[in-house]
């Protein structure tokens, strides 16, 4: 298996890249593995990878009911950054942060991880008191992060319009110099490869139609290519885990809704850096390719249709003519929609289940991309021991039942 | 955009509602009585179901009423809105027939 | 310049008028008729851009949206359109492109080195590397962002408008050629209401300019009359230069309407585009076909053209698009454009068509005319630099599979491709459909609707100009049927014509090893060719989706019509599926693109971005020189700054004014509801945490709603009007909420309880008048009411009138002092605040606004929903245990109270700080440690919600939500902020002023 | 301050002019009365007490409207209904209507100050509100007689027919009056 770099490249140039290999391969499913891991996104393929690299499991597979990384891996506006309020999410997405600094590296694949910064708007007195204590707390939690003012983002982003005579001026924001914006694709693309490459088994078209148990514990799955059995079964589908849930025999305090975003036509860069605003519901980045990309608002009511209402599109691109009155020419290219499966707090469930040897991970709502390599990373140690690392021990599901909900909803919002 | 016959003012755009959540989740009589899980359940947890739901609907910018409706989350058709008083089209044929 | 390329006769362009315009600096004539690419090509300019990735010189493919070369700049400074096709570019005078994507220049660009590193830069590739060192991404990014990207965006605000229109039909028709226009006419006819949209200038579509005839006239007469005749009919709505770019459920359409961007700048008046969003009956998808190219080496020189697209410019444009043509092909439609191409006086050199026999009556006519027709021969390479110069042909082996002989060269400059068609299935997909591959034709067809909703001529696969006609008429009889009309329209009669089958033709054979030759390209934009399939392939992305997303094919700006069914089919030959197996990708809105001005239309600006709610004495509020805060939609006062004062100064200035003498707020956007029904009190006891019974009327009470999780979610003071009558105020913000919040639980949980609500929010103007003088100032206005403390207690409501106005009055207090709310109907407002404002002279009665309003609650520790709490704070955290009625057996939230975690000792519960020096006060939003010297993570213990300095108290005050506060009077915390500054604090009870509760008795 | 106005519209602060071109015309109409009825339609005090105050039951069919003793009733939901009166009229009809019910389930409550009526009227009066309002203002569809409540911009309204039928009546609230105007100012633009 060929490691890339640019001497790989030049040599394989030489050849017509006629001898490149496959980045994973697509092995007939066996009947027994020692974990498996539900869902091929970019949550479930670093769950894989890290269980192998990490744990030192080997024989596990990966079952993807369609092609990997085509959920919300692919759909998403791709922004990282982990300035969250609350101690249980910062030190989660902190986690998270410290891999993508080395996941290009550590993969062998370029996950194009540009840390261009991110800010978050603020477009009212409350606004800025939250930004201001969110800031603080995650300064005092090692993130980076500060506040800065309209004039310093007008510094930054000369096309924004800080005019404070508009409806909901740009008052300030916070500024995450670390965060910023990844390739979707390659995310999914690379911790397959690296999971891949370690032994794992990653198998596409492969639904799964029932979670087998015993006794209140779990022995396998059956799916539209056989049965397989398993006795660490971990659950990471985005969307649909209620409909695994369902399967497993208990509900979830989920609700799965559109979420849409969209892209203009590509033009040459004008946006250097990610700004976010949950006020008046727009987000904005310029990819590499030069598209801007728009995430939008989620949909009130629950749907699995991936698509949402064209009023969420209507409000979303007025919010961006406001903030960028120079992008009315600009045009409007396609919009798409994801799953995205909300809790009541906003804070993703990861951890064990009232089934043993059943594992979920889910409940990321609008902001799971960012989470990928920390998300897998904690619910591998998850899976691999049968009970939740420090880093996910507060995001059990029983957090419903006894209260101790991690309130992101201020912090996050519909954020991404 | 959805095409939303409120049981009262018919067929209207989605715009002029808002959606109030899965239907037929009664409030439980005697909270105090509850152990933490029942009130979880009642409180949290959802069926969210991929195909036909049973929601709440409101007609926000129209009567104000809270109504239900059945509508599948993968076509997002609506067979039946129905108003908080009547049973669900499905059950009211049972008992019919 | 000359237009040298154009035919002699012919065509719908104004010979008469001609046209002065400009291309990449150059001046060049066109006619009015023209779009920008028709007047280019003749102008015999070829060369009008470079591709995304190898910067390879492009020239126009296409006449219609599908086009992925003809890409300009158009115009300058605050109108420039960055992206625009010029195909779809109607020609204006003084029009001014530029192309995109080449520097320095068209001629000469220098990115095109790319060209010659191409093979290093396979599909994927960035992917490989740029990976060391580690540091150095941001810079390599650097450069490949600056390699990004098409045309420019504005630099300047758009000067223009766009307009919105929600309308309603019986039959929305998507497209005019003749099948929309025999639907339209059929369905209009029976009275319904119908509307025609179609992307052109002109209806008529690919039969415009063709020379067929339909009911033994000249199609495009045809055409005029049944445009005339539906431009007659009052139920029909023509919409040209309309493109329908979204199909959503429940038959709701948008269409984008462009209204003057066909005109010279300085004639264009009004709205630039404008967004129809329909919600039809009945749909019918007219939208045609797109023909294929063909996928060879080297298939990218300017000077190659879709053969359809050779006859559109031949026919419709009066354009010869080259001097010597060759037409390469697989079916039997390209064999037209020979005719076409003859007529234009164009030299065919041949037909070249990759079938061993072709014998149609349309094939053996182009015999007939002297054209040499090739049959089992494929074009397998080309040569030419910024312009085609020749073919290369090769016979195609017996089994189709791959070439034999020596090449055939042959000079041209034009090369006119078919490979096929396309139906236009776009919308269908986007309503539900899902498009169904039949081998016959080479073709993804629509499959069954799941909307009200039919295909119709060539979007249904129907390519003869008869069977148009008859799908039209039939589709548009039963569309209106189905909306109730009688309708029975029959179609327009035109020859049927029979054709030869198509020999699907995908990768074309060629002498070259499978991915070695020159490159064939499939995405003529992103610079997708047939090796980087193979190598997507190859290296395992396997999923059509994968592999799109691996190569960009179909990212471009023009969604990959042109190519994307090309690019499966070649997928699909890899892997050794069939194409129905490989699929297609998602159909997405937007059809083509469109501008985001035109989507937000009137929805911007300081106004209507978002509505503005006033109250009553607003423009009091504003001569007198408010400054505003947005409260939701609100704006309310936020302070009222006196000869250049800063906001601290006024609010100082303001918060003393209240305390010494009398000040007076705008308090009317507080949410008010009327509650009333024998039940009401039974309601407020399930709604609020505290008792509602007993209270007795005429007197008010402060109430904590929650949630049922048990948190606060608002808060606010309900009077008791009479017995089965309250009065409820809520929070600014949370007026709506509260309202949805109680009319849920009546309609769907308790609808046996008899109470109404009613919003009033917005029929009370209210005035607080607060301060040890509002007692004389509110007696002096209104009358009728006993204002003694006796007569008038505190949190009692009395009725009463100000001349001959009905008002309230509620002895309610926010600030600790003696305060007054005076509610009068808002016609009355201001008429009510002036009175008020004449009687406080003597006291220097003081207007103040939120800030002030803030600073005073917070001496006094009384919370603000929203502020001090987050949705994570009970009222026990709170401090106000007291609210809660420890007696009822139930309320709203009550259960949750009782959960582990809402019982902890060590919740965040809220406190005073006072500050270690009196004068420096801690930011809002300021965490709290115990230790400022720990090390990073810093255990944090809480954060500061509310901060102010306090004139009338002489030091700074705090609000703080501290872990475990309660229990904590008198430690010590310190908030380190960002500039490396420590403020120390001492925790204390969140009263700060008048500890007593003495003040509002004076 | 003898130059003091006792009563203001919402719409004090907009300038409504002539129309303009092929625009259609808009007007306020200021201080009428506006009452909020609700009670039970099919109890037989209701009816009593509507028929003897009103002259009529208020209209039980959803989205209709109709007028007596020069009050317009509109259909506000099955059991709201709102009473448009003559300006000054509305506190005796209210006191009247109490009287009649009392002891009977029901509410009157005095929304005056909170609501403003907008006439909008010319042969482009459906277009121009059609720039964004959802409803179908096609005269097939939307008659003499009917009312919706529904909403323009993000504004809610209530919308009718003007009884010559030459346009649309709009009751708005208060504090989204002067957006609305503004809207409609702004989007009359297109047809001057």
């Amino acid at each position: 298996m060929s490691r890339y770099s640019i001497f790989s490249l030049v040599r394989n140039a030489l050849s017509y890249h006629e001898n490149w290999s496959a980045a994973w391969r697509s092995p007939e499913p066996k009947a027994q593995y020692d974990a498996l891991i539900i869902g091929g996104g970019g949550h479930g393929l670093a769950t894989a990878y890290y269980l192998a690299k990490e744990h030192g499991m080997k024989n596990i597979a990966v079952l993807e009911k369609g092609w990997i990384g085509g959920g919300n891996t692919g759909r998403n506006t791709t922004i990282v950054r982990s300035n969250y309020l609350w101690d249980e999410s910062a030190h989660l997405y902190e986690k998270s942060m410290k891999l993508w600094e080395g996941l290009s590296q550590d993969l062998n694949y370029n996950v194009m991880f540009s840390q261009r910064g991110v800010y978050n708007l603020g477009h009212n007195l409350q606004d800025m008191r939250d930004i201001q204590r969110r800031v603080n707390a995650n300064r005092l939690n090692g993130i980076d992060g500060h506040v800065v003012s309209a004039q310093e983002i007008k510094q930054a982003i000369p096309e924004i319009n800080i005019d404070q005579g508009c409806r909901y001026p740009i008052i300030g924001a916070s500024f995450q110099p670390r965060g910023g914006v990844a390739r979707h694709d390659a995310v999914a693309w690379g911790f397959a490869r690296g999971a891949d490459r370690a032994g794992v088994d990653i198998i596409q078209n492969c639904e799964v139609t029932a979670i087998r148990q015993e006794n209140g514990v779990v022995t396998g799955v059956e799916t539209t290519r056989g049965a397989i059995k398993a006795n660490k079964i971990g659950v990471v589908v985005a969307g649909h885990c209620s409909v695994l849930a369902e399967m497993a025999g208990f509900r979830m305090p989920i609700e799965s809704h559109p979420l849409q975003a969209l892209v203009s036509e590509p033009i040459k860069p004008v946006i250097n850096t990610v700004i976010m605003s949950n006020a008046v519901h727009g987000y904005i980045s310029q990819s590499d390719k030069g598209d801007l990309v728009i995430g939008a608002g989620i949909d009130s009511y629950t749907g699995y249709g991936q698509r949402g209402s064209y009023s969420g599109i209507e409000h979303t691109v007025a919010a961006i003519c406001e903030m960028f009155p120079m992008f009315k020419r600009v045009r409007m290219n396609r919009q798409w929609g994801g799953i995205v499966d909300t809790t009541p707090d906003a804070c993703p469930i990861i951890g064990n289940t009232p089934v043993k040897g059943l594992y979920f991970n889910c409940g990321w709502g609008t902001g799971g991309f960012k989470a990928t390599p920390g998300s897998g990373w904690v619910f591998a140690h998850n899976v691999a021991n049968g009970e939740p690392h420090e880093l996910n021990r507060a995001f059990a599901l029983d957090r419903f039942v006894t209260g101790f909900l991690i309130d992101e909803h201020g912090a996050a919002g519909v954020a991404h | 955009m959805l095409l939303i016959k409120c049981p009262w003012c018919g067929e209207r755009d989605e715009s002029e509602f808002s959606y109030a959540g899965e239907a037929h989740i009664a409030r439980p009589l005697e909270t105090e009585k509850l152990s933490d899980e029942a009130w979880a359940d009642y409180l949290f947890m959802r069926k969210n179901p991929k195909g036909a739901h049973r929601e709440q609907w409101l007609h926000a910018a129209g009567c104000r009423r809270y109504f239900n409706a059945e509508r599948d989350t993968v076509s997002y058709r609506i067979s039946a809105t129905y108003k908080i008083d009547e049973k669900p089209p499905r059950d009211q044929s049972r008992n019919q027939s | 310049m000359t237009q040298r390329l154009r035919t002699e006769a012919g065509g719908r362009v104004d010979r008469e008028c001609e046209i002065q315009f400009s291309f990449n600096g150059k001046n060049y004539t066109g006619l009015k008729g023209d779009t920008l690419c028709s007047a280019l090509l003749a102008n015999g300019v070829h060369l009008i851009g470079r591709s995304w990735k190898y910067h390879r010189p492009r020239g126009v493919i296409t006449a219609g949206a599908e086009e992925p070369n003809a890409i300009f700049q158009m115009e300058k400074g605050n109108r420039t359109i960055p992206n625009a096709r010029g195909t779809q570019v109607e020609l204006y005078d003084s029009l001014e492109a530029h192309p995109v994507n080449a520097w320095p220049s068209l001629d000469f660009d220098l990115m095109s080195i790319n060209s010659w590193f191409a093979r290093m830069m396979p599909a994927g590739f960035y992917y490989k590397t740029f990976m060391w060192p580690k540091a150095m991404w941001m810079k390599y990014e650097h450069f490949i962002r600056k390699a990004s990207g098409l045309g420019v965006a504005p630099r300047e605000n758009d000067p223009d408008r766009y307009e919105h229109t929600h309308q309603h039909c019986d039959v929305l028709i998507v497209g005019g050629g003749v099948a929309g226009l025999s639907a339209a006419l059929a369905a209009a006819r029976s009275g319904a209401r119908v509307i025609l949209a179609d992307e052109q200038s002109e209806f008529g579509g690919l039969t415009l300019a063709s020379p067929t005839r339909i009911d033994d006239i000249d199609a495009s007469q045809w055409i005029e009359q049944a445009v005339a005749q539906l431009a007659a009919m009052d139920e029909v709505t023509l919409l040209p230069r309309s493109t329908v770019f979204g199909y959503h459920d429940y038959n709701f359409l948008t269409i984008n309407q462009r209204l003057t961007d066909h005109l010279p700048l300085s004639e264009r008046n009004g709205g630039r585009e404008k967004v129809w969003q329909v919600r039809a009956h009945q749909v019918v998808l007219a939208t045609g076909a797109a023909e294929r190219p063909l996928v060879f080496a080297n298939n990218d020189r300017p000077g190659t053209l879709l053969a359809s697209a050779v006859s559109t410019y031949a026919n419709r444009y009066a354009v010869k698009p080259g001097k010597r043509a060759v037409i390469f092909t697989n079916n039997d439609s390209a064999y037209q454009t020979a005719l076409d191409l003859k007529a234009a006086q164009v030299e065919v050199v041949a037909v070249v068509d990759a079938r061993s026999d072709s014998s149609s009556e349309l094939a053996n006519t182009v015999r007939s005319a002297g054209i040499q027709v090739i049959n089992g021969s494929v074009v397998v390479d080309t040569s030419g630099g910024k312009h085609l110069r020749s073919v290369q042909v090769m016979r195609l082996s017996a089994d189709g599979k791959s070439v034999s002989s020596n090449p055939k060269s042959f000079n041209c400059d034009l090369l006119a491709l078919s490979g096929g068609w396309s139906p236009v299935v776009h919308l269908h997909a986007q309503s539900g459909g899902r498009p169904v591959w039949d081998d016959e034709t080479a073709m993804f067809c629509p499959g069954s609707p799941t909307q009200a909703q039919i295909s119709v001529g060539g979007a249904n696969g129907e390519l003869g100009l008869a069977g148009c006609l008859v799908e039209g008429t039939t589709a548009g009889n039963d569309a209106a049927r189905a909306c109730g009309f009688d309708a029975d329209s029959k179609p327009a009669s035109a020859d049927a014509v029979t054709s030869d089958a198509i020999l699907p033709l995908w990768n074309v054979p060629s002498p070259y090893t499978r991915g070695r030759g020159p490159k064939a390209f499939i995405d003529l934009q992103n610079d997708v060719s047939v090796a980087d399939i193979l190598l997507a392939v190859r290296e395992g992305y396997q999923s059509v989706e994968h592999v799109k997303r691996y190569t960009a094919m179909g990212f471009g700006t023009d969604q990959g019509k042109l190519g994307n069914i090309n690019g499966m089919a070649i997928l699909a030959e890899a892997q050794g599926q069939t194409i129905a197996e490989t699929g297609t990708t998602t159909y997405r809105p937007n059809y083509t693109p469109i501008s985001f001005g035109a989507i937000a239309g009137q929805h911007l600006g300081d106004q209507l971005f978002d509505p503005v709610r006033k109250t009553a004495m607003h423009v009091w509020h504003q001569e007198n020189g408010a400054e505003f805060e947005n409260v939701g939609q609100w704006k309310r006062p936020w302070y009222y700054p006196k000869n250049g004062e800063s906001l601290d100064d006024a609010v100082n200035r303001e918060c003393l004014a209240v305390r010494d003498s009398v000040g007076i707020l705008d308090a009317s956007t507080l949410g008010k509801i009327e509650i009333k029904g024998a039940d009401s009190a039974r309601f407020l006891e399930m709604i609020y945490t505290n008792n509602w019974m007993k209270l007795e009327p005429g007197k008010g009470r402060y109430g904590f709603m929650l949630g049922e999780d048990g948190m606060v979610m608002d808060d606010g003071v309900t009077i008791r009007l009479g017995e089965h009558h309250f009065f409820m105020h809520t929070t600014t913000g949370g007026a709506a909420g509260v309202l949805s919040w109680m009319d849920r639980w009546l309609q769907t949980e308790w609808p046996e309880m008899e109470v109404y609500l009613t919003s009033v929010t917005d029929h009370w103007a209210t005035a607080a008048v607060v301060g040890p003088k509002s007692r004389d100032v509110v007696s002096a206005v209104c009358e009728g009411i006993d204002f003694s403390a006796a007569g008038f207690p505190f949190m009692a409501s009395r009725n009463g009138t100000i001349g001959d106005i009905e008002c309230r009055v509620n002895r309610i207090s926010f600030s600790g002092e003696l305060a007054y709310e005076v509610n009068v109907p808002a016609n009355h407002g201001r008429y009510m605040w002036e009175k008020l404002m004449q009687a406080g002279k003597p006291f220097n009665i003081t207007p103040y606004g939120t800030e002030t309003m803030h600073v005073l609650r917070a001496e006094k520790g009384y919370v603000i929903v929203g502020q001090d709490t987050d949705g994570s704070v009970t009222v026990e955290d709170l401090g106000l245990g007291w609210a809660i009625s420890k007696t009822k057996a139930d309320f709203l939230g009550k259960r949750s109270l009782r959960r582990l975690d809402t019982v902890r000792k060590d919740r965040k519960q809220l406190v005073g700080l006072l500050t270690e020096d009196p004068h420096s006060v801690i930011p809002e939003g300021a965490q709290l440690v115990n230790d400022p010297r720990a090390p990073v993570p810093m255990p944090m213990q809480g954060h500061v919600s509310s901060s102010y300095f306090s004139a009338c108290c002489g030091h700074s005050i705090a609000l703080a939500l501290v872990k475990g506060g309660h229990h904590r009077m008198g430690e010590t915390v310190y908030a380190p902020l960002a500039n490396g500054r420590v403020i120390k604090a001492t925790i204390t009870e969140p009263v700060f002023y008048d500890k007593e509760g003495s003040k509002p008795d004076v | 301050m003898s130059d003091l106005f006792e009563r203001e519209s919402p719409l004090v602060e907009i300038k409504l002019g002539e129309a303009k071109g092929n625009a259609p015309a808009i007007e306020e109409k200021p201080f009428l009365g506006y009452l909020n009825l609700r009670g039970k339609s099919g109890h037989t005090g209701f009816q009593a007490a509507t028929l003897k105050v009103l002259g009529v039951e208020p209209p039980t069919e959803a989205n209709t409207v109709i007028e007596s003793n020069d009050i317009r009733i509109y259909w506000l939901g099955p059991d709201e209904w709102l009473l448009v009166t003559a300006a000054g009229q509305q506190q005796a009809i209210k006191a009247e209507l109490m009287s009649a019910l009392d002891g009977v389930f029901s509410s009157v409550v005095d929304n005056s100050s909170g609501l403003a009526m907008i006439h909008v009227s010319g042969a482009n009066a459906a277009a121009l509100i059609a720039t964004d309002c959802p409803l179908d203002l096609h005269p097939r569809e939307f008659k003499p007689g009917q009312c919706a409540q529904t909403r323009l911009a993000k504004a809610g309204m209530t919308i009718s027919l003007l009884p010559d039928e030459t346009g649309f009546e709009i009751i708005i609230r208060r504090s989204f009056a002067d957006y609305l105007l503004l809207w409609l100012q702004d989007a009359a633009i297109a047809f001057e």
